[in-house]
């Protein structure tokens, strides 16, 4: 997932803060009827349990956003919250259940009858759909409606920038180009995805891949009706399987979805469908949002990013309105990275003397303190299963250890310490600062860090090339990573599995290719078991922090407001932000 | 007259297509001697060279700088169809593509976004217009007087200070402490009330800026003026002191504002990058830096093109002025 | 009072001082003379003698049309019996444009680019003549143009200022300044900016007008030679002071001061080459802040010496050399005399 | 001309028109021209005060290590005690200004602004006095060229220099400077980027001053002592840079002291919009960037860069203004 973090640009838009009304605004929460209960919440109350429970339906969920969706599409999307936002207008076979905290990483049948049937070698995986399922248009979705769907993301060239995971499943060789250029008259020519009648499909992969049913939970496994499909233009009103319909969509203005009559709550494991408006409004203007969630004229931050640090800072000074706050993971980390392919790192005791020099503290503060992110020791975000508190060089202790530092340096035969350079995006503001507070720290052990802020946007050909991370020498990587679906594998494999190394586009920047670790990840992949996937998941997790790669900054965080009105308001660990299908407004307005 | 029109008119696209090309030719080559591919921006988080490809393709990029230039022009003057997979959409001239990003047609977007610079041009404008050169010719008629010591200074330190930092005081001010303006932007056909209380603090503060230039300039221009022969022959002739300066000496003055207030409007028109990004509008200058920073080449080309377009048509509006007002201009 | 008293035109030491930021610029320091109706009077001198200035003061302009500070003035100026210097701003703009007019050097500039001829001096006519309807003005305005010379003047009415030639722009603008019958008019270089054919005709222009009109007429000049024909006095002006003055004709042919000698020599004629031209006065007009001490022309005077010392230390007054010709010069008459006819006259 | 965008472009009346430089300075006294400035500057208190202004901050900027070392600390040395690290903001009132840090310490970091505040004066200075001079080379020698050679010469750079002006100049500059790679020929990035600044700045700058220079030009190469030259059979190289070019000095000195301002101010706005020199390098217009975010806590952080901006481009303004008045042969 993308989670789209302030950029440079909007720098500025996520800064003016908060008009007197704010300071007013607070109290008009409380006295909104039936708002009552929710307003003493209290801090990260949503974190792991329900606030306001309530099924009562009606009113008008107001979300705000400084960040337009990428794409409405839900083959398109790559936004966490457009995936959590599509739950509104999209049904997929699997889907994320409705749960507070680690519950929300299960997968429950949605428009599947029940889980599917997987064939002993783990190959094939049969779908039964629900009888009577219906598209907005009130023509019933068949498993046909799914295979053209997850057809259209093999057309890169129009249903371009969603996740591409099916594809990889699916092609299996045969090269096949979507169904736009498919020469089957029912433009149904995929093979690797069988439709035999109306509610049953068949996928058969080459290889097992226990982590299959998480891609068809995404929406580039959503159905899609070939007749209402636009292609390049399908984003502009995508064709609703779920509670809500659009009704508009304005790319850079806002969205309005309204209940779509022809979804049947019987049919649904866990969309609650509460408000019967749902609005999104997009603008460019931080510091005005933020003054509205704080007056509770709006809701929720739709982009779930965080307030931004004027409005943090008044929230954090008081008590009272940090009741009404969240702050949960959002299964992201921050890390820097070595690059053993460039002097002196590859050498261990070089990376481990970094990691000892390395002020976490320093770096926390540097993105935005202890709110913005907890420090952490490994590289499998609390979130997911197989993580654990693992710290092998106490980078939690949040203090420099020079003198080992010194003592790796020596080990590396640099005891007067050495040069190398940190690579980071310049459109980052954060992470310009985490690399200036590294370059600081290391300064103390004579390592003697260049930042070199490259145009973040181009990432993919600069740090993604390996060729360029060793022509330019950037022995120091600032990035951050979130996992597409929420496994071991779904976080770990494209940072440490040697075969995820590609010449463009990497994200194995340390270019780890251990046989054992992509063993290991095979081995999950075999296992239909998740306990086991998580303890295999564990060791690898161990293995990349004892290769001393990676110097894990935070796990993130983000500070996000709720207003008191709002019910069945929980984080969902699937997508590390508020479940928006589950809400609904207390006071009906 | 009218040849002289349509000289000017084929000079403007003439410009436009050379601002075109250039722009065109930087946007393009920066990709290259960066060694960096824009469709890596539009694939999905985890690129593989297929999905690359298709979107090379989609985005024209596979074709070569020429090609694409042409394909662009053929937009702009007769439209041109795009491959929506399903079917083949019409983009209807002018058609400035589709942006990368949003995939939105691009000339649409952009008419959108400029009813926030013609807002902001038009208040602010006729502010500082009336504000500044009032101050000004005030000014130069009490040469030397506490009032002009005054409204120079002023003036001076109005020019001297960056108008980010004087918006950003004036929200910090008159949003935040006092809070007596939004601070927020709604459009004029929404809620014409909000549209003026969001505009008036940008208003002041380009206001402001401009004004103090103007302030400078008539003030300067009037003087000089005032030294001219001919008016003393206007005093010579027994003409009363307001006719000398209210008549003779005003008209030489306010011509030379005239050509810069024009091409001043102009530049404004095409987008304020700085108070728009001060006061969270979102205009051509947002977009143009939206675009600038997600190489949204369609996008870039489009806002060069509406500011460009601004620019010359200012130019050109101030030059046919000029001959109404200024009977040496002949228009041949 | 009545006008029998006094002479039309009669300027009393005239002071003009302007207070600067480097000094007091001294430009007119004490001038005094007549002038009666249907004479003409020659001011002459190098540019910074204080002519200009002097005619500015006449008209009342001198306040404006330069950046310098309020202008001290003293003396007294008498036009018709109607003191100047101490009547109101009002007094005098009512008068000028209307008893009292002027023409300017350079036509060109002294027009307004913006406003057709016609306008400009429909609007000096109605300035006066607030009862004119602009149809009598306009009618006027052509009946001007006619008179001055201008072909087809129901057309060029309607030109604009860059339209017309040099020659026929001074005529307009002299169209202009005698719109109103004015019995003073005052012509500021009226000549320097046009060529040599052109500015005979403007000057037999001025002078037929004058006959018809019957006008006193001051022309300002740095060229002797301009007056020579026209004027009935000449007044030859040095750093704000008078210098020399006396009948057209005596001033040429037996001028009394250095200074007019080497005007006199820097005259051009049709019958002397450039290269024989007499090299006139060296050196630079004087500052008229610091004011040489003595007589202001000393250090560039070629007879300086000759004084004995006086001319460094006393300044010379204006005494009478001739009868109605007067020069300030510390010589002894007959040593000018003397200078003039054995040095100076074979070489002019 | 014009002031182009927001950023306050070349100063507005900076120039002398073309009548008072044809018109021979009035010698009331036998000084040299050059004397008669100097004596009018030396009186001219607000401009001399100016002039002082101008000279101090230089020194500052070129003293900032010695500055920083007697009363500052090291320009990128962070200072954790100083600040609150949850809100990531000075614990001390007032930006946290002390005894020891003069001018408060920055957010996150706890750097001491004096020294930031000293060192962004380098960059805003070298920025500012280097595209000065690179806009008075080019725009002298485009200028002198097209006045003196008139014909399609004057038109080809007269067209060059319309399109530029049709450029929206912020837009590029952003766009240029955001693709600049990070090491040039063995530059570091702060000087590579510094180059850049110059280069885009200065660029953009030259048609302002070369139309002004061609006008003069214009005006004076049939003026008597330019036939002499040509009749004495001098090149025209020699006509252009040694008859010509010593005339123009008046006009250019005013318009390079007039542009710098300008270019601060420019520099600023770049910088402002994330496209100038990059952190840990600080500049004025990053430090406000910085400040925008939490100004409503720390205003201190925002007042500071955008004082020192105000200060250093009026004084620059106040004694260019004097200096024009001091060249201006009109003036008494």
């Amino acid at each position: 997932m993308k989670r789209n973090r302030t950029l440079a640009v909007a720098a500025l838009a996520a800064t003016l803060a908060l008009t007197a009304t704010a300071c007013g605004g607070s109290k008009s929460g409380s006295s909104g009827e039936g708002g009552t209960k929710g307003s003493a919440a209290g801090f990260n109350a949503a974190v792991d349990k329900v606030v306001n429970p309530s099924d009562k339906k009606g009113g008008t969920l107001n979300l705000w956003t400084t960040t337009d969706v990428d794409s409405l599409d839900p083959g398109r999307a790559y936004y966490a919250s457009v995936w959590n936002f599509e739950r509104f207008y999209t049904r997929t076979l699997l889907a994320f259940d409705g749960k507070p905290g680690k519950d929300g990483l299960n997968l429950v049948p949605d428009l599947a009858a029940a889980k599917p049937e997987i064939s002993a070698d783990g190959k094939t995986y049969t779908f039964k759909l629900k009888p009577g399922l219906k598209f907005e248009d009130g023509t019933v979705i068949t498993s046909k409606d799914i295979k053209y769907g997850i057809e259209r993301v093999f057309a890169q060239d129009v249903i371009s920038g969603g996740p591409t995971y099916v594809v990889n499943e699916l092609d299996q060789g045969q090269n096949y180009k979507g169904p736009y250029t498919d020469t089957d008259p029912n433009k149904l020519g995929l093979k690797s995805v069988q439709t035999p009648d109306d509610t049953t499909i068949i996928f058969t992969l080459a290889k097992p891949n226990s982590d299959f049913p998480y891609l068809l939970a995404m929406g580039s496994a959503a159905p899609v009706p070939q007749k209402l499909d636009t292609g390049a233009h399908y984003a502009d009103k995508p064709v609703s399987s779920g509670p809500y319909k659009f009704k508009s969509a304005e790319p850079g203005k806002g969205y309005e979805l309204v209940r779509n009559e022809n979804w049947d709550p019987a049919s649904d494991p866990f969309r609650k469908a509460l408000p019967d408006v749902v609005k999104l409004t997009v603008t460019t203007n931080a510091d005005d949002m933020d003054a509205r969630l704080l007056a509770n004229t709006a809701d929720l931050d739709w982009g779930q990013t965080g307030l931004s640090q004027a409005a943090q800072v008044k929230v954090l000074q008081d008590q009272a309105l940090k009741a009404n706050t969240d702050d949960p993971y959002n299964g992201f980390i921050r890390y820097v990275v070595m690059a053993p392919t460039v002097a002196p790192f590859e050498n261990d005791h070089c990376r481990k003397a970094v990691l000892y020099a390395a002020d976490t503290t320093a770096l926390q503060t540097a993105r935005g303190g202890s709110v913005a992110g907890s420090l952490y020791g490994s590289m499998l975000p609390p979130n997911i299963l197989g993580s654990d508190d693992y710290d092998p060089w106490q980078l939690t202790k949040g203090k420099p250890n020079i003198e080992k530092a010194k003592e790796e340096l020596k080990a590396c035969g640099k005891p007067d310490g050495f040069k190398t350079t940190i690579a980071v995006r310049g459109n980052k503001p954060k992470e310009v600062n985490s690399a200036v507070a590294l370059q600081t720290a290391l300064k103390a052990v004579n390592i003697d860090v260049t930042v070199d802020q490259y145009d973040g946007k181009l990432n993919a050909s600069v740090i993604g090339a390996p060729d360029s991370v060793k022509s330019k020498g950037y022995g120091l990587i600032v990035m951050g990573w979130g996992a597409d679906y929420p496994t071991g594998s779904g976080y770990l494999q494209p940072l440490v599995d040697g075969r995820f190394i590609t010449t463009n586009g990497n994200n194995n920047y340390a270019e780890i290719n251990d046989p054992e670790i992509n063993g290991w990840f095979d081995q999950a992949a075999q296992s239909t078991d998740p306990a086991k996937a998580a303890e295999l998941y564990k060791k690898i997790n161990h293995k990349v922090a004892d290769g001393a790669y990676y110097l894990p900054i935070v796990a993130d965080k983000a500070l996000n407001w709720r207003n008191p009105r709002l019910t069945n308001v929980y984080i969902s660990d699937a997508f590390g932000e508020v479940d928006f299908q589950a809400l609904g407004v207390s006071d009906g307005k | 007259m009218l040849v002289y029109l349509f000289r000017r008119l084929i000079n403007v696209v003439l410009m436009l297509l050379v601002v075109a090309a250039v722009t065109f030719g930087i946007f393009f080559m920066v990709p290259k001697l960066t060694g960096t591919d824009p469709a890596l921006l539009y694939v999905g988080k985890i690129a593989d060279h297929a999905a690359v490809e298709g979107i090379r393709h989609k985005m024209g990029l596979d074709k070569s700088i020429v090609e694409q230039f042409w394909l662009f022009l053929k937009g702009v003057f007769v439209g041109r169809d795009f491959n929506a997979g399903v079917d083949v959409t019409h983009c209807y001239a002018p058609c400035l593509g589709y942006s990368f990003k949003t995939e939105q047609e691009v000339f649409p977007l952009l008419l959108s976004r400029v009813g926030v610079d013609i807002s902001l041009a038009v208040g602010a404008s006729v502010l500082w217009l009336l504000l500044g050169t009032a101050t000004g010719i005030v000014s130069a008629l009490r040469r030397g007087t506490a009032l002009d010591r005054i409204s120079m200074t002023v003036a001076l330190a109005g020019v001297s200070l960056p108008m980010y930092f004087t918006g950003l005081v004036a929200l910090a001010v008159f949003v935040h402490q006092l809070g007596w303006f939004p601070n927020t932007y709604t459009e004029f056909a929404d809620d014409p009330v909000s549209w003026f209380q969001g505009l008036v603090l940008p208003w002041i503060t380009l206001a402001f800026l401009f004004a103090a230039t103007y302030a400078r300039l008539s003030r300067a221009t009037l003087l000089d003026v005032l030294g001219e022969d001919y008016i003393r022959t206007a005093r010579a002739k027994g003409l009363k002191e307001p006719v000398v300066i209210g008549k003779h000496a005003m008209r030489s003055t306010l011509t030379p504002i005239l050509t810069v207030f024009g091409m001043d409007l102009g530049g404004l028109l095409g987008g304020a990058v700085l108070t728009e990004k001060t006061f969270n509008l979102r205009g051509l200058g947002y977009e143009a830096v939206q675009s600038i920073s997600s190489s949204d080449l369609p996008v870039i080309m489009g806002v060069t093109m509406f500011a460009a377009f601004f620019i010359i048509m200012a130019s050109l509006v101030v030059d046919l002025l000029y001959a109404v007002v200024d009977p040496k201009v002949k228009l041949a | 009072m009545s006008n029998d008293d006094k002479p039309f035109l009669s300027v009393r030491d005239l002071k003009v001082h302007f207070p600067t930021d480097d000094g007091l610029v001294k430009s007119v320091n004490g001038l005094s003379f007549d002038l009666e109706r249907g004479k003409t009077l020659g001011i002459v001198g190098e540019s910074g003698s204080g002519k200009s200035v002097t005619s500015l003061s006449i008209m009342g302009l001198h306040r404006t049309g330069t950046k310098r500070g309020a202008p001290q003035i003293s003396g007294e100026i008498w036009l018709d019996g109607e003191e100047l210097v101490a009547a109101g701003p009002n007094r005098v703009r009512q008068l000028r444009g209307q008893k009292m007019a002027m023409i300017f050097q350079d036509p060109l500039t002294a027009m307004h680019p913006y406003y057709t001829v016609g306008a400009q001096i429909i609007e000096g006519y109605r300035a006066h003549h607030p009862g004119a309807s602009k149809k009598e003005a306009r009618t006027r305005a052509i009946e001007m143009l006619d008179r001055v010379g201008i072909p087809q003047p129901d057309k060029r009415v309607d030109s604009y200022p860059h339209e017309f030639s040099g020659g026929m722009r001074q005529r307009a603008m002299i169209a202009m300044a005698l719109v109103n019958d004015p019995s003073l008019l005052i012509a500021d270089e009226p000549t320097t900016a046009l060529d040599v054919t052109v500015q005979a005709q403007i000057l037999d222009l001025i002078r037929d007008l004058q006959k018809e009109f019957g006008s006193a007429v001051i022309i300002i000049t740095h060229d002797l030679g301009v007056v020579a024909e026209i004027a009935d006095d000449i007044l030859v002006m040095y750093g704000g002071k008078p210098v020399e003055r006396g009948p057209a004709e005596t001033i040429f042919d037996s001028p009394e001061h250095p200074y007019t000698w080497g005007l006199l020599g820097s005259m051009p004629r049709l019958d002397r080459e450039l290269q024989d031209r007499l090299i006139p006065v060296k050196g630079t007009p004087p500052s008229l802040i610091n004011v040489p001490s003595g007589c202001a022309f000393h250090p560039r005077c070629p007879y300086a010496e000759l004084t004995g010392g006086r001319s460094t230390s006393e300044v010379p007054v204006l005494a009478e050399a001739a009868p109605r010709h007067h020069a300030a010069c510390h010589l002894p008459i007959a040593e000018r005399h003397r200078i003039f006819t054995e040095e100076i006259a074979p070489r002019l | 001309m014009t002031t182009p965008t927001e950023t306050s472009g070349p100063p507005a009346g900076a120039q002398p028109d073309g009548a008072s430089i044809s018109e021979p300075a009035k010698k009331i006294e036998g000084r040299s021209p050059g004397r008669i400035a100097w004596d009018r500057l030396k009186r001219d208190k607000v401009a001399l005060a100016g002039g002082v202004v101008v000279i101090l901050l230089i020194l500052a900027a070129v003293l900032a290590p010695v500055l920083t070392a007697l009363f500052g600390h090291p320009v990128d040395e962070p200072h954790p005690d100083q600040i609150n690290a949850d809100l990531g903001l000075p614990k001390g009132a007032f930006g946290g200004i002390s005894g020891d840090y003069l001018l408060g310490v920055d957010p996150v970091f706890g750097r001491d602004v004096f020294s930031r505040v000293l060192y962004g004066a380098q960059i805003s200075l070298l920025v500012a006095l280097g595209a000065a001079v690179l806009s008075v080379g080019i725009g002298v020698v485009m200028g002198i060229t097209a006045g003196y050679f008139g014909g399609w010469v004057d038109a080809f750079i007269g067209r060059v220099m319309d399109v530029l002006l049709a450029f929206p100049q912020l837009l590029f500059s952003i766009a240029l400077v955001s693709v600049i790679p990070n090491s040039v020929l063995g530059m570091g990035d702060t000087t590579v980027r510094v180059w850049v600044l110059i280069i885009v700045i200065g660029f953009f700058g030259w048609p302002y001053i070369g139309r002004i220079v061609r006008g003069q030009a214009l005006s004076l190469r049939n003026r008597e002592f330019v036939d002499a030259a040509r009749s004495l059979g001098a090149g025209r190289a020699h006509i252009l840079f040694r008859e010509l070019l010593p005339n123009l000095v008046a006009p250019i000195l005013v318009y390079a002291t007039l542009i710098i301002p300008a270019n601060i101010l420019n520099e600023a706005a770049l910088s402002f919009l994330g496209a100038g020199v990059r952190p840990p390098t600080p500049s004025w217009g990053q430090m406000l960037s910085d400040a925008v975010g939490i100004y409503q806590a720390d205003p201190t952080y925002m007042v500071i860069p955008g004082l020192a901006i105000f200060i250093t481009v009026l004084a620059f303004n106040l004694f260019g203004d004097g200096l024009r008045d001091a060249l201006d042969p009109k003036g008494n």
